[in-house]
């Protein structure tokens, strides 16, 4: 009948949630454990050596234990339904793309792009994508890169504390290329026109930076 | 600077399709509710009926409306958009559900409902030919051969506005509720009372049936209520008739 | 060290929450079977025979299906925390005193203590409870029990419909009965004391149909 | 009758709840007595000697005064029905931990671990719990250490107006033992989380204190 | 100093919050069985004898248990706080209005003016009043007669059902003067006109059964 | 039916009451912001001050506000009007002390802040005399005797608006976060460095001292923590000055 064909539809869903709550909870546990290393930059930054290990350590761990649960994701996700469970997992793809984006940072100064990223990560972007399954949205991308800002603004004052000077240097450059590729969207009134907001006030922190160094 | 190029096309796009989508929903949503509202008129009104049916065949077949958003649909990841149109959805069908059990005093199934929500479009330009954007400047010339006219004119799409189950079933919890704002006030009109009597055996029916799903959607336990009020009055009301 | 102690800590509390939601969903679907298989006493409120039939399913289904699950709940249930996750079970038990309230009334016109209740989910009640597990609250069964009096008056104007007038004058025993007992209780809770003033309006509505088959 | 029996219940349940809102309030004066003393950090930090003798005071009074109400809340709590009551006390439990964090930070600039909360507190961890009680809650422990952090962010500014810049180290590296602690972590509390963020902000400001005192 | 002033003033309210609440409390439990035993009447108004027993025992019980109470009431009451704290007991104050109104139906058919409801209550009225102290305000005098007027209203269909035709005749009398009464009265869009209306209603319901019977 | 008459008149006062002070409290709190955002201007403003003394005289003295709530309020029973009158009292010394502080540098105390809200008004009429009505429109004509005039005269009334405690401390809590938004704006403007650091150390001490206080009023305890934030932002600004 009517109803109990409903009924199947509807416990098919909550089986879908089940599975995606748990393989999420894993997905969180991995990305936390990326970012908690990342963590230690502001304490360790005193050199390029130390760096540079550290982004190693990060883009290791997102290919071996975040990818392989990008990859479960996708396949419990039923075909075409993206946008109907993304919330189970968009949070922490956004976390990845930024330990991604600040661990090429510390490995060799560059920019992820979105097919970097979507490279390391294993999924598809918005442009390669066939159907169905998961793959990289460009806003959580751009949300991602923007933590990556942040998180370098702060980095650039620790990197005073520690008298790193190089590094702060190397920040300036990033920030203002990543600040100027945004500035040519034009974003609604939405959350990423604040978080974006926020960055164009962290990039004016470092010219700040920048300024008193030279004093 | 060319990737954020890309990201901002793709965004703007996404964003103005969510704003076309936005604006036909909005349009349906209003058209059908005052479809309901002349509906709930046939009691003394003859006409009702026939006016109500040809709005609901305008709403469907208008590019203003369904149509319309079933072109803007076309293609699109429709889990993208679900949230946006559902709700006009469910609107359209209490219409088409209110309309129907006038007209015929049952429920249209789900393959009944599904069936008004799809479209075959004659395309008058071939897609699959590269070269159809620059014929089409010259269509009315007559140049091209037959054959290739023939596959032209044939070709066609099908259009639909997916209708999800839970949509369907949404829509009848509404119905319900329609039902018995109709049902009330014929207590006093002894020309009503067999409809009377048919919408009570109606919605006790799907009550009886809805009782047994067991869904952890917020929504639909919502309507459930809702809709065991609206049995307790249609069986009050019956009630009454019968002291 | 204490992150990663806390970490396993609350690692257990999702485990124990992700194991009552699947036992908790059986609880849901068993009890919707009963109350489903109930709702057609409306329907069917011809003859004794019926209504004592239906009485008999759904106690039987309650003894059969939904106890088992209790059982279950109450092993999962962490001792000394069923306050903790009582929201996971709340509902459906006071579903269950509803199916039980009513199945009694169907099967004798009798009511059906907090006791017999308990006895048959086979759980204690508040009285006899040792500590840890599950157990019937009184809220809970005061809600199933003012349930019970709603269907039945709903359930009055239907006998009339369906010319058994003989259930309308136990309905309205019951009901005063019921009425009658709770106007005794100071109820802290407001909820419960809201429920109750719609306990006393539908009590009237008994009345006035048992008025009207009078006049 | 089952109306009277319901009664006693109740009267119980308004008889515990009558007994902790008294030692309630107790507690809640007892701790703000502390808090209160505490607050004169801000206005003192000019020298070790008196940020020791106020961690001293801090550490004496919640041994000598809040402890002995816990207990007291500890036997009135009916065993296994902590989570019903909970609502009481945990703000004041809470402040507290933040007291003693505090307290501790001043005496000898270390971290106080939930270990040694507790044991000051004289109540046991969710680890050493029998059954029933009061016991220190994960979350309760963490609320309080991330009070401590943002008033250490506060401090770290007056400090500076009161040219005591060795205390700002000291706050710098806690701050980022207690941040980098914390970023390891799942929360599944929403409230928590947000908490943990705005520590992160605070982190940041103490940092911008260094990097200034640097420049 | 200032603060410890303001805390005094704090603790003294605490107080006089705890003490209303515990003798709240007792007026409640009080109240409640009156209207408890005054439920009886929708079951026992076959007789004449029945009802005026009904009646005495109520208006006993009111003097013997419920004034007392209130005269406590008005000594915890600080002077001239009366709105302060009116939160307390107005309900039950109603409450109490409704079983004098009830109780003196039953005992001769007559109407309780505020004058006797106050010399029942043994406190004085709006008029009588000195200041301070506790006093029978005339919503809550007029709030508890619309509740004997609907009461009654339930009384009549009751009756119906009993066969006691006499007793439906007195309550179509008294809710006329009640009626009668409160029709002058110009409410504001406030609690007591949506009283007042559903007491018309009740009103057309009584002179349907007067109808009815005729018939 | 004469109780019920006696029932309508009471009910009819008590609601006249009730709207004649729900509007003087709106008209106070209205003029007290005003008062509040002129006293804002007076790092550019040197008349400020003035103007803000001479309003709030007139806010005072008025029977559109203060003095025409204490003749309202005058024999009343003020626990049934505290809630109505209590938020505009808390403005208006919200205002006063703001005043206070920027003339004489200090906060002023409970009793200084009482002291504004009492009025000695002189009666013409001696209310004891019962032929005082009487005598009332003959008042112009000399004809009454000396002494009859001198008791007459002489008699008059107290009037206040009773301030409790608790609207003085939560008047404090408001006033520093007008201090705060006064304070902040100074950072630039080293003529008025003296007064960021007086507020500096006030706010500081209040909050000091506020902070031992154990209130189970939820109101107080908002206050305190906006007076928290307040605090933090002094303090940074001063941090920042000293950088």
């Amino acid at each position: 009948s009517m109803a109990s064909q409903f009924q199947t539809d509807l416990d098919t869903e909550v089986d879908v949630r089940n599975e995606l709550r748990t393989v999420s909870r894993a997905l969180e546990k991995a990305t936390k454990r990326v970012l908690h290393i990342l963590q230690r930059i502001h304490l360790e930054a005193e050199s390029d050596e130390k760096t540079t290990k550290l982004g190693e350590t990060g883009m290791d761990l997102i290919i071996k234990d975040v990818a392989p649960i990008l990859a479960q994701i996708g396949e419990k996700l039923p075909p075409s339904e993206y946008y109907k469970y993304a919330d189970f997992f968009r949070f922490n793809v956004i976390k990845s793309v930024f330990a991604i984006g600040l661990s090429k940072f510390l490995l060799d100064g560059s920019f992820a792009t979105v097919q970097f990223v979507a490279s390391i990560l294993q999924i598809p972007t918005a442009e390669t994508r066939k159907s169905g399954g998961i793959f990289l949205e460009w806003e959580e991308y751009l949300e991602g890169m923007i933590d990556v800002g942040q998180e370098l603004a702060r980095l650039a004052k620790n990197c005073v504390i520690l008298d790193n000077y190089g590094l702060v240097a190397k920040i300036h450059s990033y920030i203002s290329t990543l600040t100027f590729g945004f500035s040519g969207m034009n974003f609604k009134n939405d959350g990423l026109r604040r978080r974006f907001d926020s960055l164009k006030y962290d990039s004016r922190a470092i010219e700040e930076v920048v300024y008193d160094l030279k004093m | 600077a060319e990737m954020f190029d890309k990201a901002k096309a793709y965004l703007d796009v996404k964003r103005n399709k969510d704003d076309e989508i936005f604006h036909l929903t909005k349009d349906i949503t209003y058209e059908s509710k005052r479809i309901i509202f002349v509906l709930h008129r046939f009691f003394i009104y003859d006409d009702a009926c026939r006016d109500a049916k040809r709005k609901l065949n305008m709403l469907l077949d208008s590019d203003r409306y369904f149509l319309g958003l079933a072109k803007a649909l076309e293609g699109e990841d429709m889990s993208l958009h679900y949230r946006r149109y559902t709700h006009c959805v469910q609107e359209c069908i209490e219409a088409m559900m209110f309309l129907h059990f006038i007209e015929h005093r049952k429920i249209p199934t789900y393959e009944d409902v599904k069936s008004f929500l799809v479209w075959v479009i004659k395309d008058e330009k071939c897609n699959t030919d590269p070269s159809a954007t620059e014929k089409d400047a010259n269509d009315d010339d007559g140049s091209d051969k037959p054959q290739e006219i023939s596959t032209t004119t044939t070709s066609s799409r099908t259009l639909t506005v997916p209708l999800s189950l839970t949509d369907y079933m949404l829509g009848i919890c509404d119905f319900t509720g329609e039902l018995m704002k109709a049902a009330i006030p014929t207590l006093t009109k002894p020309k009503w009372h067999s409809f009377l009597y048919q919408v009570f055996a109606l919605v006790r029916e799907i009550y009886a049936q809805f009782a047994g799903i067991c869904a952890e959607n917020r929504l639909f336990r919502n309507k459930m209520s809702v809709m065991r009020a609206s049995v307790i009055k249609i069986e009050a009301t019956v009630y009454r008739l019968k002291m």
